[in-house]
């Protein structure tokens, strides 16, 4: 129930087996690198020295694993709750496009100082409304949440392109005439502080990191977390010891929306200054693969959205030296997220044989004894 | 034009483009009924798609388009038998490793696209059967009996897979093991030899749908042509409450509900004098879809128990 | 109990010296179990056992929970492989490397879970064990055969009906068609009768007598000692996964059979204090509500419960007990009528609010309706009220680990420790969680639906002291139970529910095994 | 003596047979002319859809020293103006864009766009003539940017051409779903469309339905008559080479931005390529007239069509 952070065996194993699965992926994704006559080695090379390689290049890396983190933080309470968000993707856009209209409709009247973090609530409250709707259907309705977020993506993306390419166009654009699908800049009151100019990283990291350890907290030290997660494990009991399940489902929703919604706005203000077509594509899935890898913990999440930055960092860079299609990146991208997948067992097998022996050994974390809840994938 | 003409030139479109979503959800159904969710759909549509066009195609290897939808079948039914080992074998968490398979599937297709075909790949693919008589009936006949060969196929597999579902030895084994996995293995059934089963069929369904888009509903490939399609047809699964019957209705229900936003759009049809943005009427068939569930009656009887949950002897 | 129908001597030779089985299957004469070793991370679940069972003979196995009895069946019927010894049939070994093999070698079990499909329909589960047959169902040619095996073994059964129709007693009987059709020259029975009622109970021995003198083998597993000496030829007593001991089943008295499994002597009669009854705690009135297929399962039930006082509700199971309980304790929407909890009526109040009111329910099915598996003990310590253990927002671990600690204690709850995860724990121990939380909330009212449903001997006895205690300390209790030695045992007035009804309300003087049966087949006294 | 070395960053694919390619394909057509691998080094980075990663890859080229940057897609400028202030001995171009940073104090920007509205109305005028059932098809993937000025263009030659045509237009909103531009383009046809044309990548999916009923394509963006000869009777190509050319130049000359690039017919930066469907001489001619009369100033085909709507350039249905 504790989790403190005490590293016992369990959790080298824990640490080391997605390690062996990424190397074996890499194995496995140097064999297409072959096929297009590449050096796999060399590819590799260039791939680990593009995200850890120089100052810069982390700093790339963690620009990119802001948002992931914040979205994968988000997705560990849908799913510790039972709950399959698929629809951090269009949370994100809704979130975005509600910071951009927010900021450039008040940054004249707010006073500055409270323009960045207004905004960024606005992301999250636009957020935590698109994750409410799936999560009222399926409290309300039973409507399966898989099947409301896929929908409500697709929905997103159209709110999206119409309000880029109508209501909030940049004026620029129709007074050019060029009518590119892209909003105005939002006022500079709004940016996130970068952290180490030139590099993009921002202060975004650090709201990442907050939240982490305020969901962390949230979930396992907090009453509602407790009804979350109980929810997540046990819809019966959880009825039966008087907890409302449709509420905390809901809730678990408009909180995962929430967050995603708030990655949706961070990237904005720290990054864009401006929603563009194409804007944080693939982020929400992305965001899903890395709150699994981090075990559905928020503070696994950390070290996962590092890695998982790291990866598209690394591959662009491989895409760039090597001039391998943009295609291989993605292919390689699937195998690891495959191989550590598959590599979980071992984790899982470890576990068991730790709790039987709980006997002597002190209290296990939670983050390793807790298994995925009732029909989460 | 009156909304029967519309009508009767949407329907044939609507059959067309309903069937890869078909193809796709049927097997799922089959996935799921067995307690599996494959969210691989995606990518092994897209491989399906782009080697079913590559055997195809004159800058290909040229054959039959019946040789591209056999190995688009196949390599569907490979990428199944690997999402098998990972779900079944590895009892990895399905959700993340369909996602996996999902993007291996897009970098893979759109890689051997680079590097087969270097370039846009088009292909004599299967052409429009016009059913001697049937095919004359006025507007019927266009519908229904003037489709290329893998709609008769689609639609004809419903009737196949139900009653395989409902009346045959495989199909209870697959109930079985989708709702009590430990029940069906104290009788002897082998839980793991089912889902492997399932599986790959979903495989193969997937990647025959690749190839209903590439080498019959439109004879291209490009980049990611799927674009979501795959996800649409789990989420079908879950609209057709896990019946092959319903899982059809569903499907049409999404297609004719695109086609019909389509036509809105090219005749400029107004609400309130003033036409509806393109963008919010793409929206209509994700939110009809949504909204149909809202308002009819779920079915929940053939949900599977033990979906997503791998089954270990002995640990319950 | 009522009395059954026991062969002569003189039946069972004749049985003996025919080589196949009315249900056409061979025969196993002799099934050894030799120097069998188990060992399940951090138990050794059965040490060096040798258990044996020959046919037309009905062998018992006792023991307490995690005495390691299903371990040792479950690997008779292939379900995990011994780390040591072997499986012997008629002399020779055999390897059973799943339930298929046991199958094939005529091997069938009964779990103590029950392997059902619920969604299928009897016919279908029964044929989903056919292995050789055409890729199309005949669930024509099943139903025939089935219904003959049936007839054979005198058992009710309507092959078209689904699963989740069925009573836990009918059910019950669709495993034992099934493992007779399939077989079944072995039946284990993994404590069949933890769920069934006496009337059930002595169908169902009757049914186990037909098929010993038809040559069967038969091992039973219960937790009733009275339905082990009534039923069985040998007893073998486990404890800690070791053999204590294996006897004929000659008068050997429940005290010698009940120390030789727990170490220690029973209780079995509590003594019970007169009693104080008090105010109304717990009203019911004219109660009506529907069960999970949308049909009436209460119609019009009315009850009065006092401080201090413990109602037995017996029942055949599918009555409405359950639905009775979930409708008081607000799981269940009631259609109409009255609830009241200490004077206070509650009828439109949802969970939360009941048990604020002094309502604590202890749920019939407690693995799935009573715990967080995942959870640890110290989390399902506090699974209602953790809103109590909290310094601001934050729960406070250092009060939720001392009340856990002391719950563990007062009531020796056996686990590792509070860390760990309930689900670990024995039948017996879940119970006993659930009973400590629950009454350290200090209810006014309790409703305990099968407390001892699966639970073994000490902690049936511990369990029954404490209700008598709760009693003593003036809560009032509604005993929800389908044995009726354990309501005669505890209760101060009997309650008999009959198709969503009440048909009488018996003070304990008046009531007795015969009347309260006749109750419950829906005879007005 | 040491290559020339230009860095592209692109949305799609470079072979996309639109947006991308043709910037691609202008690319090595310099590589080849100017001698090759020795004298020019093309680096590319294709589907940079997430704009961040885009930024990066941007900012990389910059630091490994390469003379010419190019973000090719509106929506990298954010991050291209502060990239060209972090490294001012560097030469970048934005397209599609005007803006050259002045205002900012850039000197190291060049900017280009096309005016798609031009070749639309060419496309236009010559569709009109060609449709026999006089109703056609227009493709479109989101009603905004490029395609939406080469639409509204596309849409005054028709109108200009023959007032009482029938004009469909629908979009796909997205630019890569192919099946879908074939569903909007079968449903079109079905509709009694002949003549067809539609922007973004996604077409090819459209071209193969008119290709199915021996319909008529009219393309834009990038030669699609290559694919399509005997469907694409003319498209609209955008020819990069003469303003990469003049970039190059000026680099070389010491010139490293400032510069705002258009394609228009007049500058030769929009041609059209024709395939193997014969056009009858008074439709080539009616098309030439066209383009004289834009370039010569006595058309001027207006980028949108609400505003001052004029008669003859309102869309009829
Ligand atoms: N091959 C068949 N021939 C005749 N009837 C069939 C066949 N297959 C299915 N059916 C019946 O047709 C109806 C629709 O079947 P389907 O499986 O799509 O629905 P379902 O929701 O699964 O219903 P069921 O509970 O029967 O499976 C069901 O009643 C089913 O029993
Ligand atoms: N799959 C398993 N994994 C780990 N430990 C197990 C497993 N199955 C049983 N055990 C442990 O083995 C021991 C014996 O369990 P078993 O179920 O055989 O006891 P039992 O005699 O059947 O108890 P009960 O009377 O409650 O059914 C127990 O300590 C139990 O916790
Ligand atoms: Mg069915
Ligand atoms: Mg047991």
């Amino acid at each position: 129930m504790k989790s403190r952070l005490t590293f016992s065996r369990g959790d080298l194993v824990v640490a080391l087996a997605p390690i062996v699965a990424i190397l074996l992926a890499l194995v496995a994704g140097g064999v297409l690198l072959l096929m297009l006559g590449a050096d796999p080695i060399q590819a590799y090379g260039t791939m680990i020295d593009g995200a850890f390689g120089s100052q810069a290049a982390l700093l790339r890396t963690l620009t990119r694993a802001t948002p992931l983190l914040i979205i994968a933080v988000g997705i560990c309470i849908a799913f510790r709750a039972g709950v399959i968000n698929i629809g951090a993707e269009g949370q994100v856009f809704v979130g975005a496009i509600t910071a951009v209209s927010f900021s450039l409709g008040l940054g004249a009247t707010l006073p500055a100082i409270l323009l960045a973090p207004l905004t960024l609530l606005a992301g999250f409250l636009a957020g935590a409304f698109w994750g409410a709707i799936p999560g009222y259907l399926k409290a309300r309705f039973d409507v399966n949440e898989i099947l409301s977020t896929v929908m409500m993506n697709e929905i997103a993306v159209q709110l999206l392109l119409y309000l880029l390419s109508g209501p909030l166009i940049d004026p620029a654009q129709v007074a050019a005439g060029s009518r590119i699908p892209q909003s105005a800049q939002i006022p500079e009151a709004s940016w996130l502080a970068r952290l180490a100019p030139p590099s993009q990283v921002h202060v975004g990291l650090f709201i990442g990191l907050a939240m982490a350890v305020v969901v962390y907290l949230l979930l396992w030290r907090t009453t509602i977390g407790y009804r979350i997660r109980a929810v997540g494990q046990n819809k019966n009991a959880s009825r039966y010891a008087g907890i409302s399940v449709p509420r905390y489902l809901m809730l678990a929703l408009v909180l995962s929306g929430g967050l995603a919604g708030l990655a949706g706005a961070v990237e904005l203000q720290g990054i864009n200054h401006r929603v563009v077509e194409g804007f944080a594509v693939g982020y929400g899935f992305s965001g899903i693969v890395v709150a699994l890898f981090g075990r559905l913990h928020p503070l696994g999440a950390i070290p996962s959205a590092f890695l998982f930055g790291a990866l598209l960092v690394g591959a662009d860079k491989m895409q760039r030296t090597m001039q391998v299609p943009s295609a291989t990146v993605t292919a390689l991208q699937g195998l690891i997220v495959i191989f550590v997948v598959s590599s979980d067992i071992f984790v899982r097998r470890y576990n068991a044989r730790r709790t039987a022996r709980a006997v002597k050994a002190a209290p296990p974390p939670a983050e390793v004894n807790q298994p995925a809840p009732e029909g989460v994938v | 034009m009156n909304f029967g003409d519309v009508l009767a030139q949407a329907l044939p479109l609507t059959i067309l483009f309903a069937t890869p979503y078909l193809f796709a959800a049927l097997g799922e159904v089959f996935v799921q009924r067995s307690g599996v969710l494959n969210l691989g759909v995606e990518g092994m549509m897209l491989m399906g798609a782009f080697t079913a066009i590559y055997a195809v195609s004159s800058k290909g290897m040229g054959a039959d388009p019946v040789v591209g939808l056999l190995i688009a079948a196949g390599v569907g039914g490979l990428m199944g038998l690997a999402m098998a080992f990972v779900s079944v074998t590895l009892q990895a968490e399905q959700g993340i490793s369909g996602i996996g398979f999902t993007l291996f599937g897009l970098g893979l297709s759109s890689l051997l696209f680079k590097l087969l075909a270097g370039g846009v790949i088009t292909a004599q693919g299967f052409q429009p059967i016009h059913i001697p008589f049937l095919s004359d009936i006025p507007v019927i006949g266009k519908i229904l009996f003037q489709q290329n060969i893998l709609v008769y196929l689609a639609f004809a597999l419903v009737p196949i897979l139900m009653w395989v579902l409902n009346r045959t030895k495989w199909g209870l084994q697959i109930r079985a093991v989708g709702q009590n996995p430990a029940a069906a293995d104290s009788m002897g059934v082998n839980v793991a030899l089912v889902r492997y089963a399932t599986v790959i069929f979903g495989g193969i369904m997937a990647g025959i749908a690749g190839a209903s888009l590439s080498i019959a509903a439109t004879p291209i490939f490009q980049e990611n042509m799927t674009e979501g399609r795959g996800f649409i047809a789990v989420a079908l699964v879950y609209f057709g409450g896990w019946s092959p019957f319903r899982v059809m209705l569903g499907a049409l229900l999404f297609s004719i509900a695109n086609n019909l936003q389509i036509w809105a759009q090219i005749l400029n049809v107004e609400i309130a004098g003033s036409t509806i943005p393109p963008n919010l009427l793409i929206m209509v068939p994700y939110i009809l879809t949504i909204a149909v569930l809202v308002f009819t009656r779920q079915r929940k009887q053939n949900e599977p128990a033990a979906l997503t949950k791998p089954f270990q002897r002995g640990e319950n | 109990m009522t009395s059954f129908y026991s062969p002569t001597r003189y039946q069972k030779r004749l049985a003996m010296t025919q080589t196949t089985l009315p249900s056409g299957h061979k025969r196993i004469n002799h099934v050894e179990m030799r120097g069998i070793t188990k060992r399940f991370p951090g138990v050794i679940a059965n040490d060096r056992v040798d258990f044996d069972v020959k046919s037309g003979e009905i062998h018992a196995l006792l023991g307490e929970n995690g005495a390691g009895k299903s371990t040792l069946m479950k690997i008779l019927y292939g379900m995990y492989k011994p780390d040591e010894g072997d499986v012997l049939l008629d002399g020779e070994i055999v390897t059973l490397n799943s339930p298929a093999d046991a199958l094939d070698h005529n091997i069938g079990m009964i779990h103590q879970h029950f392997m059902l499909v619920p969604t299928l329909t009897v016919a279908e589960n029964v044929a989903l064990g056919l292995r050789k047959q055409g890729l199309v169902l005949d669930l024509s040619a099943v139903r025939e055969r089935l219904l003959k095996l049936a007839q054979v073994y005198g058992l009710k059964v309507n092959p078209d009906v689904p699963i989740w129709q069925l009573s836990v007693g009918e059910q019950q009987r669709v495993e034992i068609i099934k493992a007779l059709y399939h077989g079944g020259a072995l039946v284990i029975l993994d404590e069949p009768t933890a769920v069934l009622t006496p009337q059930e109970c002595s169908e169902l021995f009757v049914t186990l007598k037909e098929m010993q003198t038809q040559g069967h083998a038969l091992i039973f597993i219960s937790h009733k000692l009275h339905e082990v000496q009534e039923l069985s030829d040998r007893i073998t007593v486990m404890r800690d996964g070791r053999v204590i001991d294996t006897t004929r089943n000659d008068g050997i008295e429940r005290r010698k059979l009940a120390r030789m499994m727990v170490g220690r002597d029973i209780v079995f009669q509590p003594e019970r204090p007169p009693m104080q009854v008090g105010a109304i705690s717990l009203s019911v009135s004219d109660l009506h509500a529907k069960n999970d297929q949308g049909l009436p399962a209460l119609e019009g039930v009315t009850l009065d419960l006092r401080a201090g006082e413990i109602l037995g509700l017996a029942g055949v199971s599918g009555n409405g007990q359950r639905e009775l309980a979930e409708a008081v304790a607000g799981l269940r929407h009631a259609t109409s009528g009255e609830v009241s909890i200490g004077g206070k009526t509650v009828t439109r109040d949802n969970v939360a609010t009941r048990l604020k009111a002094g309502l604590a329910y202890i749920p019939e099915e407690r693995n799935r309706d009573g715990i967080v598996g995942s959870f640890s003990v110290a989390e399902n310590a506090i699974l209602q009220n953790h809103a109590d253990y909290t310094h601001g927002i934050f729960l406070n671990f250092s009060a939720i680990n001392k009340h856990a600690a002391t719950l563990i204690r007062s009531f020796n709850i056996k686990t590792p420790n509070a860390q760990t995860p309930a689900k670990n724990l024995s039948g017996g121990n879940v119970q006993k969680l659930i009973l400590a939380r629950e009454l350290a909330r200090k209810p006014s009212v309790l409703i305990a639906a099968q407390p001892t449903r699966g639970v073994d001997i000490s902690a049936t006895e511990y369990i029954h002291h404490v209700l008598i205690e709760q009693r003593s300390a003036g809560v009032a209790i509604l005993l929800i139970s389908e044995d009726l030695d354990e309501i005669l045992a505890l209760s101060d007035r009997v309650a008999v529910i009959y198709e969503g009804q009440i048909v009488g309300i018996l003070d304990r003087e008046d009531a007795d095994v015969e009347l309260l049966g006749l109750m419950m087949a829906g005879a007005t006294p | 003596d040491k290559p020339f070395k230009v860095a592209v960053v692109m949305p799609s694919s470079t072979t996309d047979l639109a947006w991308s390619q043709s910037i691609y394909d202008a690319l090595v057509t310099i590589q080849t002319e100017m001698g090759g691998e020795e004298a020019m080094e093309i680096a590319y980075t294709e589907n940079m859809f997430d704009v961040t990663a885009a930024a990066q890859a941007l900012r990389d080229y910059a630091e490994e020293g390469y003379d010419l940057v190019i973000a090719h897609g509106t929506q990298y400028g954010t991050s291209l103006f502060e990239l060209a202030s972090d490294y001012p001995d560097t030469s970048f171009a934005w397209g599609t864009a005007e803006d050259t940073g002045e205002d900012e104090g850039l000197t190291n920007i060049f900017a280009y766009q096309a005016d798609a509205e031009q070749g639309g109305y060419v496309n236009g005028v010559m569709a009109a003539m060609f449709s026999e059932t006089g109703t056609i098809g227009i493709v479109g993937p989101v009603p905004a940017g490029d395609a939406l000025l080469y639409i509204n263009g596309f849409i005054q030659g028709v109108n200009a051409t023959n007032p009482d045509a029938d004009v469909l237009l629908a979009y796909t909103g997205g630019f890569g779903d192919t099946a879908a531009a074939a569903e909007v383009a079968q449903t079109q046809i079905a509709a009694g469309a002949d003549v067809l044309t539609g922007s973004a990548q996604q077409v090819v999916g459209a071209i193969e339905a008119v290709k199915a009923v021996d319909g008529f394509w009219f393309g834009t963006q990038s030669d699609q008559s290559l694919n399509w000869s005997e469907n694409v009777v003319a498209s609209q190509v955008y020819d990069w080479v003469p303003t990469l050319e003049d970039m190059i130049a000026n680099i070389q000359y010491g010139e490293l931005g400032g510069t705002a690039y258009t394609l228009t017919l007049e500058n030769g930066g929009l041609t059209f390529a024709y395939g193997e469907v014969e056009v009858p001489d008074e439709i080539k001619d009616a098309a030439q007239a066209a383009i004289d009369s834009i370039i010569a100033g006595d058309i001027v085909v207006r980028q949108s069509l609400v505003e001052e709507a004029t008669p003859e350039a309102t869309v009829a249905s």
